[in-house]
């Protein structure tokens, strides 16, 4: 069993020797380290994936963590069927991206820093995963987070990746006090921390109530929606998404990795991981599907119009988080992960993709200033384009399989479920949409950026190197082939993953018909294909349709254009009247006024009344005797009173 | 009757006395009442019995102690004195405090308990005479209060010398 | 015969006229004679309480009270003549250089 | 008619003490070096020291009582006698006023405030305040060519022979009262015949008067000229010895004679204790001149000690005296530094000292956190002591009040600090040290601290 | 100890008083000689208070390493030291912080040399008095004469405001501790007339009486931990003082405050302080609050600290109050946790102001480019502070959540939103100062060198420490902790056994 211990500490030791000897001795061949390593842990997940498909569950503590009384909580594995799915997503994409960052971070003066990061998250996100208990849960979560807000504010010289670091971590703290309240409550009220006996113990809680502000709430629904908040936080859920888009300011591996194909998903995995928590209040699941729906949706239009490529695909990101939400709260966990074991490899794909053609266009990310790039940089086109099929969700590939299995789900799921699948379709179609608009933006057409003569960025235009290209192939073929395991029966696949993951996960009920899945899979496929469609009519056939819609619905395109004006109105609603009441409140009046006024009023009071006083003592004589007088005055008044 | 109205002179002489002493603009003239008030006090000695006071009264009081102070007194610019302010701004405050005090006094003395009768009634006093049954008091049960007075006279002398003498 | 209580009275009256003639008036040598009408007016009722009581106890403290008069009118002009060779003044409001 | 032989063995340190004095008078005439008066005064004070153990008893028909209490105030003016003679040996050449009969009135004074602390006749204790008094005003004055010397002493003497007529006041009414003037008999008097209203009114007079010897306010308003204006090591003298002998009157006074009307003025006393707390600590602060500001320091400090009057039990009487000894060498210190830097008694004169002097701060440092009552020095010992035995009697409330004064006391103690080690040093500080001087700074330094670690030194 | 044969505690108080002593003595211009001397005497002392960690036995709650010598035998003071599972870890604290202050002074101490090193060593023997005293007499002794020192430091060697803030910070700990010594007094009058700790707890107070000391006791504690709303004197302090001055402020001189709510407030007046929780809990969480939205206002890099020190010092009462085992022993973390991780900020600025003179967060920016290592070492206690897992400020804040929670609920949330108000400010001022453009002021300036490095290393390694394996620290308390929890819990319900009559004079409280 020990060896599985290695599995996290291998990245850890990799960051450990990368931190420390990085700067004096190792410098640029810090990926000599850190990609053994990761690579190790990798070996080691599919030993471990064999190992649990051979039908074994692996539970144990390492140590005691913390032991306060009766609070005990270990440091612990548990590797279980989710469990090695999400090892094998993290290692794998990690190590692909490791390698892929070798060509990308080349003769950055930080190489050795990124690389102890991206080592230090590994090991952070795996020990997020194989925690046995719900507080190593939340140190990985925690320190995914470090490293997303390290790694996004990796080049911290500028202002704006500094800025959207900060703000990845503040907005996940956010989520964070809600998930830190929902585990406290857990301990509270179930005495453990531990998986096994969270899950073992939960159903003693049906039917208990909390009293929150007067109102009688059902204890379980309040524990699952406290540990989504921190879920909405990690994954970017309305409300609390608008870090990730900033977050695109980091390096583009880190948005394939963090910010695409693990970190972001943790919140899906926690709440896969609590299904026993959840399935239990009705509430819950819903809101999660809502608020998964809604993102989607939402997400979905903004990457509409935007003409950053990162960031298209960060809301991208965000809408299909949505959707494993929405997988989630339908009760479809495995469904669920299985979108995200899928977009893991499609959507780091995106990413690296991106990362590839913003080497060649020497950091430009303003679609609307490529165009044509395929003749350039055609193993990067060709992977592009196999992920935005994926995507899309065209037959055959990945992302079909997985958003099919969602869409069924949902449509599965009572009227509420309806409603969900109908937001699901639609958001198929926009996310066709708009991943066809980066790529013919991008890779067809003639080239818009800086001409030869003035620039010569056209002129620099190559393919990216073969450490860069190799992650690619190999993650296009992941984007091609990963949905496989999950081919539904009703297609003549056996939907292996759904029943390899329900020992943990469960499978909902099955209520719909095979007619009305067939119906399900061709309108979403109907949709995908109009998706791509409209999205080559748009740009390739008539590329002054935009321009007139824009003009037209100017109203909607400035609203999309500014992401639902969310940003500002955090900025006016929370950000500036905490600072004003922080320096004009606060400072101003509490401490300097009031108690200061207090603290430093009382002896200047006092100091003056001594000013005061201080004329009476005049220095004449018959003064002091009069002092005298009117004390002796005083006693006797005293004493004919007391007498009388 | 006669010693009231004995008394009634004195007791009024004396209380006009006191207030001019304190109300004179000259010192002089202060001094000059003090000594006229210590020769009505020897009177009152004497209506008490007290000759040896009496006596001592006149020769310390007025005799050394108010010839002191008219030495110094010529020291004084008497002119400047007599065209300058003789109450301080606050005086009526002083004559307020001093007149209150003054009813509390009575307020407390108009019930005054005396204490045990002692030894020394006046037949005895009489017998013995005053001067000498003071002496025998004086050299017997007060031999150290006489000796203590005696060592104040001496710091007295000393202190005067010191503070007054010319020469440093 | 006189009430004991007549030269109480008579001894507060002048004490009292003695203290408010050191409290009113501005003379340093009139407050010294204000003191010694106060120490006066001590005696008397001193004297009184002797004879009404048949003691000598108040007589004696009359005779070490007229010694310390003396003395104290020693010292009291001594520092009076110190004060007089440095700065000519003999009104109190005139000394009070230390003040507050 | 054979007058007995008084038993003398009670009064030896006082007829010592005198002898001695009028001995130094003559000598003054025949020696030239002053120092020589001085030291023999020293060793008088160590011979009345070694005497007065053995001079327990009463004398003079209970008019003079030499007891373990008087005996431990006596102490204590020895102590103040010889700490103010060590540093008063060149501090009064430098101020021109070298006069061997200086020392001579010191003893005087001395033994002035010796037989206050045994009187047991209310004659007797009146004689021994006017010749502690008048030697007191004597030596205030004795820097005659100086007109805050002569300001200073003419204010202390006139207020002071005021307070003297009220006390003969209060004792004439309760000599009219009682047939007596003997303290203990007084008691009994009273004790048996109950104690009439006019009782209230002598007690009040003789509160007023003994108020003005311990300067306690509203009787206070002498003090911080005198203070300022004598010489300093008379500051010292008598910030210490009238107020000890003042103490020591009161206790007797107050508990024997006045026991009959504890209530009333342990009443007034306290009225008395809060007002001179809050004025001494209160003016305090707003001084500039560092002897004026230990003028009020030590009103303040008067006020603390009266809580120990007022507690009324034998542990607060104890403790008011141990807080007097405490007090005795912090403040003869603080003035022994005072009269060391001689640079002037502005606070601003203060200003670097630690920069030119440190060791001299250090110990000026000592003084004042043990002025406050900072452990570990013995002002905070003192104050302990007191404020225990005043919890003890029922008075928390008072300590309270007395706890926040003493906080507010910090205040104006630290400016002293802050002057001497927060300030920059802006011109030279010449020091005047003599070894007479050191060794004074010496045993008060190290009696602060020796009592502030080790109180056992004085908890017995 | 009973088997080192030598008193341990007492060598720890005296041998740094007496190094104060001797570095006195050395000659003002051997400047390079008091350094070491210095350094020599702070890590022997240091090495000496080792034998408190290895030679605890941690499962008894019983006092340790006791020494008892009659001291005023008259007023019933003894002195007398013992250290048990709430006290030893400050000590060691102390003693390493002490170290840390002696080489981060260096050379950022350029006058009064000796005196500075002296007032440092007499600040330390204090400080550990504080903490080892059984004695109340003894504890107040130590508690008090820390000022004098502490107020010298601040004020001879601080910054241009220094003189306000020494004179602010002595006499408003000096108000509090006044009234304590009242609270004294009444206890020990009420105990038999001694001022025996152990005696004391053993007793049984009216309510009404402790009541009274409670709020006694508290006006001291508060102010020292600070409180809300009497914290306005630690800013002050903070930014005047140097930094060492700093350092032992922050490390553990406000600490004291809430050991004696430890060690005196719960076992002493457990009724009341029971009673008195939720005032407790909710001047707590104001203060949580409070200190951390004001941080965003600050401009002043110690300023800000020093205010995220209320907000921390919120947390630390909450936990306290919250009386149950999580909160106290995760208040006890959380104030060794400050200690180290907050001392080591101060450290790392006064390290900054070295090069720079400037505390201005507007006059850095970049630093992270010039002083790289630097940065990183300030990362690690940003994060510390912020309570991110796996460093020492996540696992006593968290165990202080969780008891608060338990104890009451709302309080737990509203203290739990000073974790993103924390990680608000802490970063906000992280970006400011380490990222983006290089402010012209700080151009050119070396990295932290080796010393600088090894003073902040042990510092690093106990944050970690505390963050993987708190177990060796939760372990030292956990007796303790549990011994008073029972204590508070079976107040007023059990009869426990008195030791001594009661006096035969019952003190009345009030008159």
């Amino acid at each position: 069993m020990d060896k599985y211990i290695l599995i996290p500490l291998l990245p850890l030791i990799a960051f450990a020797i990368n931190i420390i000897f990085g700067r004096g001795i190792i410098k640029d061949r810090a990926h000599y380290i850190a990609i053994p390593a990761v690579f190790g842990s990798f070996v080691l997940s599919v030993i471990a994936f064999a190992e649990v498909a051979g039908g074994k569950v692996i539970n144990y503590d390492i140590y005691s963590w913390i032991v306060s009384g009766d609070f005990r909580v270990s440091i612990g594995f548990l590797i279980d069927q989710l469990t090695v799915i999400m090892l094998i997503v993290v290692t794998s994409v990690s190590l692909l991206v490791h390698i892929y960052s070798v060509g990308y971070m080349h003769g950055d003066p930080g190489y050795y820093r990124f690389f102890s990061y991206l080592s230090l998250f590994t090991f952070s996100m795996l020990m997020l995963v194989m925690g046995n208990n719900l507080l190593q849960l939340y140190l990985g979560w925690e320190l995914v987070g470090l490293c997303s807000y390290l790694l996004i504010g990796f080049w911290y010289k500028k202002k704006a990746p500094a800025d959207a670091g900060k703000k990845a971590f503040i907005v996940n703290r956010v989520g964070d006090f809600g998930f830190g309240i929902g585990v406290i409550m857990i301990f509270l009220f179930l005495g453990t921390l531990n998986y096994t006996e969270i899950f073992g113990s939960i159903g003693m809680l049906t039917g208990q109530t909390i009293n929150i502000a007067g109102f009688n709430v059902d204890l379980i629904t309040v524990i699952a929606l406290l540990l989504f908040l921190g879920a909405v936080g990690k994954s970017a859920q309305i409300p609390l998404h608008v870090w990730l888009p900033d977050a695109m300011e980091g390096p583009t591996p880190v948005s394939a990795l963090i910010h695409a194909a693990t970190m972001v998903t943790a919140g899906v995995f926690m709440i896969a991981r609590f299904n026993p928590v959840f399935s239990l209040s009705e509430t819950a699941m819903w809101t999660v599907a809502i608020v998964g729906a809604v993102t989607a949706l939402f997400a979905a239009t903004i990457a509409l119009v935007q003409n950053d490529i990162k960031r298209i695909v960060a809301y991208s990101t965000v809408s299909q988080l949505g959707y494993m939400f929405l997988a989630c709260g339908v009760g479809a966990f495995g469904a669920g992960i299985f979108h995200l074991y899928t977009h893991a490899f499609f959507k780091a794909l995106l990413f690296l993709g991106a990362g590839s053609v913003m080497h060649a266009m020497a950091g430009e990310l303003n679609i609307q200033k490529m165009g044509g790039l395929k003749k350039h940089m055609p193993v990067t086109y060709w992977t592009f384009l196999i992920a935005s099929l994926s995507i899309a969700g065209i037959p055959g590939l990945a992302g079909f399989f997985s958003k099919d299995e969602i869409l069924w789900m949902a449509y599965n799921a009572g009227s509420l479920g309806k409603f969900t699948w109908i937001v699901g379709t639609a958001v198929t179609a926009l996310t066709a949409f708009y991943s066809f608009r980066i790529v013919f933006l991008t890779f067809h057409g003639k080239f818009r950026g800086t001409s030869k003569s003035d620039n010569r960025q056209e002129y620099h235009l190559h393919e990216s190197p073969k450490v860069m290209t190799m992650p690619l192939v190999v993650l296009a073929v992941g984007a091609v082939a990963a949905g496989w395991v999950g081919i539904p029966e009703l297609l003549g696949g056996g939907n292996w993953i759904g029943y390899f993951l329900e020992p943990v996960l469960g499978r909902p009920e099955i209520t719909a018909t095979y007619t009305e899945k067939w119906m399900v899979i061709s309108i979403a496929i109907v949709a995908a294909l109009a998706g791509v469609f409209m999205a080559w009519m748009f740009y390739l056939l008539k590329p002054e349709i935009p321009k007139n819609l824009a003009m037209k619905f100017k109203n909607a395109h400035t609203i999309l254009w500014n992401k639902y004006y969310v940003d500002e109105l955090y900025d006016f609603a929370i950000e500036r009247p905490t600072k004003w009441i922080a320096s004009n409140v606060l400072v101003a009046v509490t401490d300097n006024k009031i108690i200061e006024g207090v603290v430093n009023g009382l002896p200047a009071a006092i100091r003056n009344f001594g000013e005061k006083l201080r004329k009476v003592q005049t220095g004449y004589l018959q003064h002091y005797a009069m002092g005298m007088a009117i004390g002796l005055f005083v006693i006797l008044a005293l004493v004919v009173i007391a007498a009388n | 009757m006669l010693p009231q109205l004995f008394f009634g002179y004195f007791a009024i002489v004396m209380v006009v006395l006191s207030l001019l002493i304190i109300t004179r603009r000259n010192p002089v003239h202060s001094v000059l009442w003090m000594l006229v008030l210590f020769f009505h006090i020897a009177g009152l000695y004497l209506f008490l019995n007290a000759e040896f006071l009496a006596a001592v009264q006149i020769i310390l009081y007025a005799g050394a102690i108010l010839v002191l102070f008219l030495f110094v007194i010529m020291m004084l610019n008497l002119k400047e004195e007599l065209t300058v302010k003789r109450f301080i701004g606050e005086w009526p405050i002083g004559v307020a405090l001093g007149t209150s005090i003054l009813m509390f006094i009575f307020l407390k003395v108009s019930d005054i308990a005396q204490g045990p009768v002692g030894e020394f009634t006046i037949e005895a006093i009489k017998e013995e005479t005053h001067t000498k049954a003071l002496g025998r008091v004086l050299f017997t049960d007060y031999i150290l209060p006489f000796e203590i007075a005696g060592v104040i006279l001496l710091v007295a002398i000393v202190g005067a010398i010191v503070l007054a003498k010319k020469k440093i | 015969m006189v009430p004991l209580e007549w030269y109480i009275g008579l001894s507060a009256v002048m004490f009292m006229i003695g203290v408010t003639g050191f409290l009113i008036r501005r003379n340093i040598i009139i407050m010294l004679l204000s003191i010694e009408l106060m120490l006066n007016s001590v005696n008397i009722s001193l004297v009184a309480f002797s004879h009404y009581l048949q003691d000598l106890t108040g007589q004696m403290l009359v005779l070490f009270i007229i010694t310390v008069a003396a003395g104290e009118a020693a010292i009291g002009l001594a520092i009076l003549v110190a004060l007089f060779r440095n700065k000519a003044v003999a009104h109190t409001d005139e000394i009070a250089e230390m003040k507050g | 008619m054979i007058v007995p032989i008084p038993d003398l063995t009670p009064v030896t340190p006082e007829i010592i003490m005198t002898v001695s004095a009028m001995v130094l008078l003559m000598l003054e005439l025949i020696v030239k070096n002053k120092s020589i008066i001085a030291f023999l005064g020293i060793a008088t004070a160590g011979a009345v020291f070694y005497v007065i153990p053995m001079s327990y008893g009463e004398t003079f028909g209970g008019m003079f009582i030499s007891d373990e209490f008087s005996a431990y105030f006596k102490f204590i003016f020895l102590i103040n006698l010889v700490l103010t003679i060590l540093i008063s040996l060149k501090y009064i050449q430098r101020q021109k006023s070298n006069y061997g009969e200086y020392y001579s009135i010191l003893l005087f004074a001395t033994a002035g405030m010796m037989i206050m602390a045994s009187a047991g006749d209310l004659i007797v204790l009146y004689l021994g305040l006017e010749l502690m008094a008048l030697s007191t005003y004597i030596l205030a004055g004795i820097k005659r060519h100086d007109i805050k010397s002569n300001e200073a002493a003419i204010k202390y003497f006139l207020l002071g022979a005021f307070s003297s007529a009220l006390l003969l006041y209060g004792i004439s009414l309760i000599y009219g009262l009682t047939t007596t003037t003997n303290i203990y008999k007084i008691g009994e008097y009273l004790g048996e015949a109950g104690a009439s209203p006019a009782v209230l009114l002598s007690m009040a007079l003789i509160i007023a008067a003994f108020s003005f010897k311990i300067a306690a306010a509203p009787f206070h308003m002498w003090a911080p000229d005198v203070y300022q204006g004598a010489p300093t090591s008379i500051t010292a003298f008598m910030s210490v010895g009238p107020k000890a002998a003042g103490f020591a009157v009161i206790v007797r006074v107050f508990y024997v004679a006045f026991a009959e009307v504890q209530a009333d003025w342990t009443a007034i006393l306290i009225g008395i204790a809060i007002l001179t707390m809050a004025v001494g600590n209160i003016m305090a602060i707003a001084q500039t001149n560092i002897k004026r500001m230990l003028a009020y320091s030590s009103i303040a400090h008067a006020g603390y000690m009266l809580l120990g009057i007022i507690a009324g039990t034998q542990a607060a009487v104890e403790a008011m005296m141990v807080y007097i000894l405490i007090y005795a060498f912090m403040n003869i210190g603080a003035f022994a530094i005072i009269i060391l830097l001689e640079r002037g008694d502005e606070l601003k004169d203060y200003e670097g000292l630690a920069k030119a002097h440190p060791l001299i701060a250090a110990i000026m440092l000592v003084f004042m956190f043990s002025l406050i009552g900072i452990p570990p020095t013995a002002g905070f010992i003192g104050k302990f002591y007191l404020f225990k035995a005043a919890v003890d009697a029922g008075y928390t409330w008072l300590v309270v009040i007395a706890v926040i004064f003493s906080a507010i006391s910090a205040y104006y103690y630290l400016r002293v600090v802050m002057n001497m080690y927060m300030k920059e040093l802006k011109e030279e500080a010449p020091i005047y040290l003599t070894p007479s001087l050191g060794l004074a700074i010496l045993i008060t330094v190290l009696m602060v601290i020796i009592i502030g670690v080790m109180p056992s030194t004085v908890s017995g | 100890m009973e088997g080192l044969g030598y008193p341990i505690l007492s060598t720890l108080i005296f041998l740094p008083i007496a190094g104060a002593i001797a570095i006195l003595l050395i000659k003002r211009t051997a400047e390079t000689f008091i350094k070491w001397t210095a350094f020599l005497i702070s890590v022997i002392t240091f090495i000496l208070s080792l034998p408190l960690f290895i030679g605890f036995d941690k499962t008894t709650s019983e006092m340790q390493f006791t020494e008892t010598h009659e001291w005023v035998p008259d007023w019933g003071i003894r002195y007398a030291l013992g250290v048990d599972g709430i006290s030893v870890l400050f000590v060691l604290l102390t003693t390493l912080l002490t170290v840390l202050c002696v080489t981060v002074s260096w050379n950022s101490i350029k006058e009064k040399i000796k005196e500075f090193y002296a007032a440092l060593f007499l600040i330390e023997g204090a400080i550990i008095g504080v903490f080892s005293s059984l004695d109340l007499f003894l504890f107040y002794i130590f508690w008090e004469a820390m000022l004098i020192p502490m107020f010298l430091l601040i004020g001879v060697w601080g910054g241009p405001n220094r003189v306000y803030a020494a004179i602010k910070f002595f006499l408003y700990t000096l108000v509090g501790s006044l009234l304590m010594l009242v609270g004294i007094i009444v206890l020990y009058l009420n105990t038999g007339k001694t001022f025996d700790m152990l005696q004391m707890m053993a007793m049984n107070y009216p309510y009404a009486m402790q009541l009274m000391l409670f709020w006694a006791f508290f006006a001291a504690f508060a102010v020292k931990v600070p409180m809300f709303p009497v914290h306005t004197w630690l800013p002050d302090a903070h930014t005047e003082a140097p930094t060492a001055g700093s350092v032992i402020l922050a490390g553990v001189l406000i600490k004291m405050g809430a050991y004696g709510f430890l060690r005196f407030s719960l076992p002493l007046f457990p009724e009341a302080a029971k009673d008195m929780a939720p005032v407790m809990m909710i001047l707590s969480v104001i203060a949580i609050i409070y200190g951390g939205i004001i941080c965003l206002a600050q401009t002043d890099l110690k300023r800000l600290i020093a205010y995220s020190s209320v907000s921390h010092m919120g947390f630390v009462t909450l936990g306290i109050f919250a009386l149950n085992t999580q909160g106290i022993q995760g208040g006890i973390l959380q104030m060794i946790s400050h200690g180290v991780v907050t001392g080591a900020l101060f450290l790392c600025i006064g390290m900054l102001y070295d090069k720079t003179h400037s505390r201005q967060i507007g006059d850095y920016g970049g630093v992270a480019t010039v002083l790289p290592i630097y940065a990183a070492f300030f990362m690690v206690f940003t994060l510390a502070a912020i309570g991110l897992p796996g460093t020492s400020g996540f696992v006593g804040e968290f165990l202080v959540l969780i008891g608060g929670f338990t104890a009451w609920k709302l309080m737990g949330v509203l203290a739990a939103t000073g974790i993103i108000i924390g990680a608000a400010y802490m970063l906000w001022l992280y970006q400011k100062v380490f990222f983006m453009d290089v402010n012209p002021k700080i151009e050119g300036h070396k990295d932290i060198n080796i010393r600088e490095i090894m003073t902040l290393l042990p510092l690093i390694v106990l944050v970690i420490w505390i963050g993987v394996y708190p177990n060796t620290f939760l372990s030292f308390m956990d007796v303790s902790v549990q011994n008073l929890i029972d204590r508070v819990n079976t107040a007023g319900m059990v009869e426990i056994e008195t030791t001594q009559e009661v006096t035969e004079m019952p003190t009345e409280v009030i008159k």
